[in-house]
């Protein structure tokens, strides 16, 4: 059993005391997507708003495990003011980090707090916890184009 | 007859086994429980020993496993009380055993607007069958609601009976540890002209269970809960119900004859038996049962109520408020399942943090979705206990909870 | 590379088993195989080292659980060929496979007069699910005939299939050990608008299998008959097929949701396993198939080709004329089954008597009744060759035939 | 394996290849019943004709394994011209001689050829074959009972 400490670090049991960007926005012109991870339950409710192909807000609310409402609350802090584009490829590399060969120190690095989810992989079925958000978010986005 | 706990877990081989080179403390028997060396090496003497496929072979070993399979499913009979062994029919579990039962009687016996009854405290085993053939045959689903402290609440079960073809209830909860009074409720629909089922996926392995003293006339459990194999469960009916049912899977075996126009069925307990029997699971199961009867079923049930009269009690002392357990709080009216809430610690986080101690656990909905929604939570941690536990396992539970406060600082 | 047959047999406990202090030689593969060490231990240790559920518990050993039955999965679809692990939907055997797909696709799918295509060579279990829906919906089944020589006559085919919805077929008869031309039949029904299933029950364990190759929608297996354990079969199906049929047993895993009101189902493969799975029986199918895979089918089906065709000479050099054979004679278009009928003897008393001398074949109609209809008989004793048979089995199969003589005096 | 020798005695072998009382009966006044193990696919026919409570004619058709029908043969010869009751009689004492506990060797003599069956028992799965016939003859009793 791989230390707790990995998987429980300060800044992520701090997302899920204090989450940040908690709420709901109106939709629209937000779009609204819900996410659920079928086996533990954890629950996701995703809103964003793009305008000129920027995420101009985004709000939040989940119930959950410490690691799905901790990653919830960091994604929205990463993706706020970020282009559609950006965030999509943050997407992508966040499944990365969480799922794919060792990451590697520098990338890492750049995600900033998100990185403190690397310890997750020490524990794969939490992994779907960390990514839950994540996946939700890239549907919200889809909604959104669609609704564009 | 106290049961010798020391003795019993030297019988299960997970159990000597190191974790992080500390013992580990299996407490998700509600889930699965584990195997003694007696239902590992019978299984094991079949494969070895003897292999063969049953029914039909004119040879050794085909015989012997014939009379395997017939021992075991007298042994069944016997351990749950039913007047005839070909009333027992096995199935790969008990989810299984509630398909056959729902599909096959309800899809012959359900119309538009007839009502099925259920409880708010059934496991999904025996609530999504219902609501297939429900949907299938435009029938009604009603709820026998449940209290506050988690007990059925028969207030009003005259009118919700009422018109009812079919009731179904489980006889332990999986989540609260609830003995639900089937004998009472079996009584009353069958006044009301309904057939009555019980889930005893929770019941039969830790009481001594008599079919006919239930009262009912269908009844579903499942090996792996009761020290036996996975891929192996068992519905019981009686032989009239049986009988007049049609069948629900097709195939070898559940036939009298078969000609390109259409088939007749073969007798009990073949008719529900298609296809190459999982033998060597139903042999498993057998040297389970001759397990539990070595125990003795009455001390089995005394141990587990002391023991959960001690781990409620030390949960209390140790945590107060601070933990909320749900279920009756009366020992003699539930099983040995602790589904707790501690603090605002997140049930799968409880899980892990127990983990870490290998304090072994379920955290989850327990496939109780509707009963947990009805309770206004998300998801519990349940830990449960059976013959190999002892009060060394619920200290160590009571103990690892408090390993969440370093971490959430609460 | 040839198989090393005296290796081979030192992997199976059973076959050096002694009855009446005389070697035994085991014929009913096809009934049911013996099991190597690598498969009974992979159980136990599984039992003895590591016993979980799989799926929901955050512990260590139902982490195990879980990783051990999705790295089985991904082994049986590596071995057949399937695209997608997720599209290996683990069953109890292949007769709930078939009664997967025929009841849930068939009650969705099929109507009054809807056309189901069957062949006159199909076992019990690739019939009665099939006579069961077509006579809840009104559907009409329609059955590709056989010739002399127990082989599919192809003749009329377009016509048997104008307006077919669904074909399905046996890849290779338990019977007759015809291999079929799965590809041909699934192509021109695909032609036709059907969907297409095939039953690999007998083909699986004997010929390297690429469902793709086969061209068709639907396959079905069962462990017991490939080196694996009782209580495991597979359905395989397409990914689109799959996903757009309703589920068939419902309960616990199989979901997304439960409320009162209803449920939504879980994704591929869990929608189809309900409850508990069979554990065990995933990993020792794991085991089973890696077993084979380290024999080589291709070196298998070469080392039952030539024992093949070594029994058909050395019956017919023996008995002449007093021997009849089914099945198709050229060793390469058939499996290593021979299903005999000798002098007036009836296959029941021939196994009998096969079975004083300690070989063990099988006599009966074989769960196929409206074959051995087509072809006038009521039953035949057949012998079976699998890894573990060599020449030594065939040699003592034949000698062992003339014992009728004595007793009978024909 | 216990030996064949007790299996295939001389006297079933005969009756299984020189079957007695071979043949149809006209329906009425005969009665008419099949039966047939599911398992084995063994098939019987037993007609029988009851005269005031009297076996007055029987006959038997079948296809199946030596020990259905050279059974079948051998009640065939066993019952006829008996009294109903005593056939009845029989039909207990015959299927405990093959189920029950050990037949008493005086009991068994008295069934005549029929005791040469007792060797079956050694057989367990192939009892049913040698009780076949005699389960139908008790089914074509009742119907002959309801016809009356
Ligand atoms: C061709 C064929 N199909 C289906 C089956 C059914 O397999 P099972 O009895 O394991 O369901 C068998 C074997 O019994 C078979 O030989
Ligand atoms: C009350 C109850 N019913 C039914 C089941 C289903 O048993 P299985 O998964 O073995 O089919 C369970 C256990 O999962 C249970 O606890």
């Amino acid at each position: 059993m791989a230390g707790l400490e990995d998987l429980y670090k300060e800044i992520i049991v701090d997302h899920y005391k204090n989450p940040r960007n908690k709420g709901t926005l109106p939709t629209p012109p937000a779009v609204e997507e819900p996410g659920t991870n079928p086996y533990c339950g954890d629950e996701v409710v995703v809103y964003v708003q793009v305008d000129d192909g920027v995420v101009s807000d985004v709000a939040v609310e989940g119930r959950g495990c410490s690691i799905s409402q901790a990653s919830l609350s960091m994604m929205s802090e990463a993706i706020k003011g970020k282009p559609v584009e950006e965030v999509r490829g943050l997407i992508d590399e966040f499944k990365e980090m969480m799922t794919g060969a060792e990451p590697d120190a520098g990338d890492v690095m750049k995600k900033g707090e998100l990185a403190a989810l690397t310890g997750v992989r020490k524990f794969p079925d939490r992994i779907k916890c960390a990514i839950l958000s994540w996946n939700t978010l890239g549907q919200a986005l889809d909604k959104s184009d669609d609704n564009a | 007859m106290a049961l010798d706990v020391a003795a019993i877990k030297a019988d299960f081989p997970v159990l000597a086994r190191l974790v992080d080179g500390q013992p580990i403390h299996y407490m998700d028997s509600a889930a699965s429980s584990q195997k003694p060396t007696a239902v590992i090496d019978a299984m094991e003497n079949y494969y070895r020993n003897g292999y063969a496929s049953v029914n039909r072979g004119a040879y050794q070993l085909a015989r012997e496993a014939t009379q395997a399979v017939d021992a075991a499913r007298t042994a069944v009979a016997r351990f749950i009380g039913a007047p005839h062994a070909h009333e027992v029919i096995f199935t790969k579990n008990a989810t299984e055993s509630m398909n056959l039962f729902a599909q096959a009687w309800g899809r012959a016996n359900l119309g538009a607007g007839d009502v099925i009854v259920l409880t708010e405290m059934e496991h999904h085993a025996n609530i999504v069958p219902w609501q297939m053939v429900a949907a299938e045959k435009g029938s009604e689903i009603r709820w026998i609601p449940i209290t506050e402290s988690g007990e059925l609440d028969l207030t009003d079960l005259d009118r919700i009976l009422d018109g009812a073809k079919v009731v179904s209830v489980s006889a332990m909860s999986n989540v609260l540890g609830t003995i639900n009074p089937v004998r009472r409720i079996a009584d009353a629909a069958h006044a009301a002209g309904a057939v009555v089922a019980a889930d005893g996926s929770q019941y039969v392995p830790h009481l001594p269970t008599d079919v006919v003293e239930l009262g009912v006339d269908v009844f579903v459990f499942t090996g792996h809960k009761m020290l036996g194999p996975t891929g192996v469960g068992v519905l019981w009916g009686t032989t009239e119900l049986l009988d007049a049912m049609p069948p629900f899977l097709g195939g070898g075996d559940m036939i009298l004859t078969v000609t390109k126009e259409g088939f007749t069925t073969n007798e009990l307990p073949h008719k529900f038996e298609a296809g190459t029997p999982n033998i060597a699971e139903i042999i498993g199961l057998g040297a389970a049962v001759e397990y539990l009867e070595g125990l003795g079923m009455e001390a089995i049930r005394e141990h587990e109520v002391s023991l959960t009269a001690y781990g409620l009690r030390a949960l209390k002392e140790a945590y107060g408020d601070d933990i909320r357990i749900h279920g009756p709080s009366e020992p003699a009216n539930r099983g040995g399942i602790f589904s707790v809430e501690y603090k605002d610690v997140h049930p799968h986080d409880l899980g892990q943090i127990l983990d870490s101690h290998n304090v072994y656990v379920r955290a989850g909905h327990h496939c109780a979705k509707p009963l947990l929604q009805t309770m206004g939570i998300q998801a519990s941690a349940r830990a449960s206990v059976y013959v190999y536990n002892d009060e060394s396992d619920i200290d160590a539970f009571v103990a690892a909870l408090a390993g969440a406060d370093d971490i959430f600082g609460f």
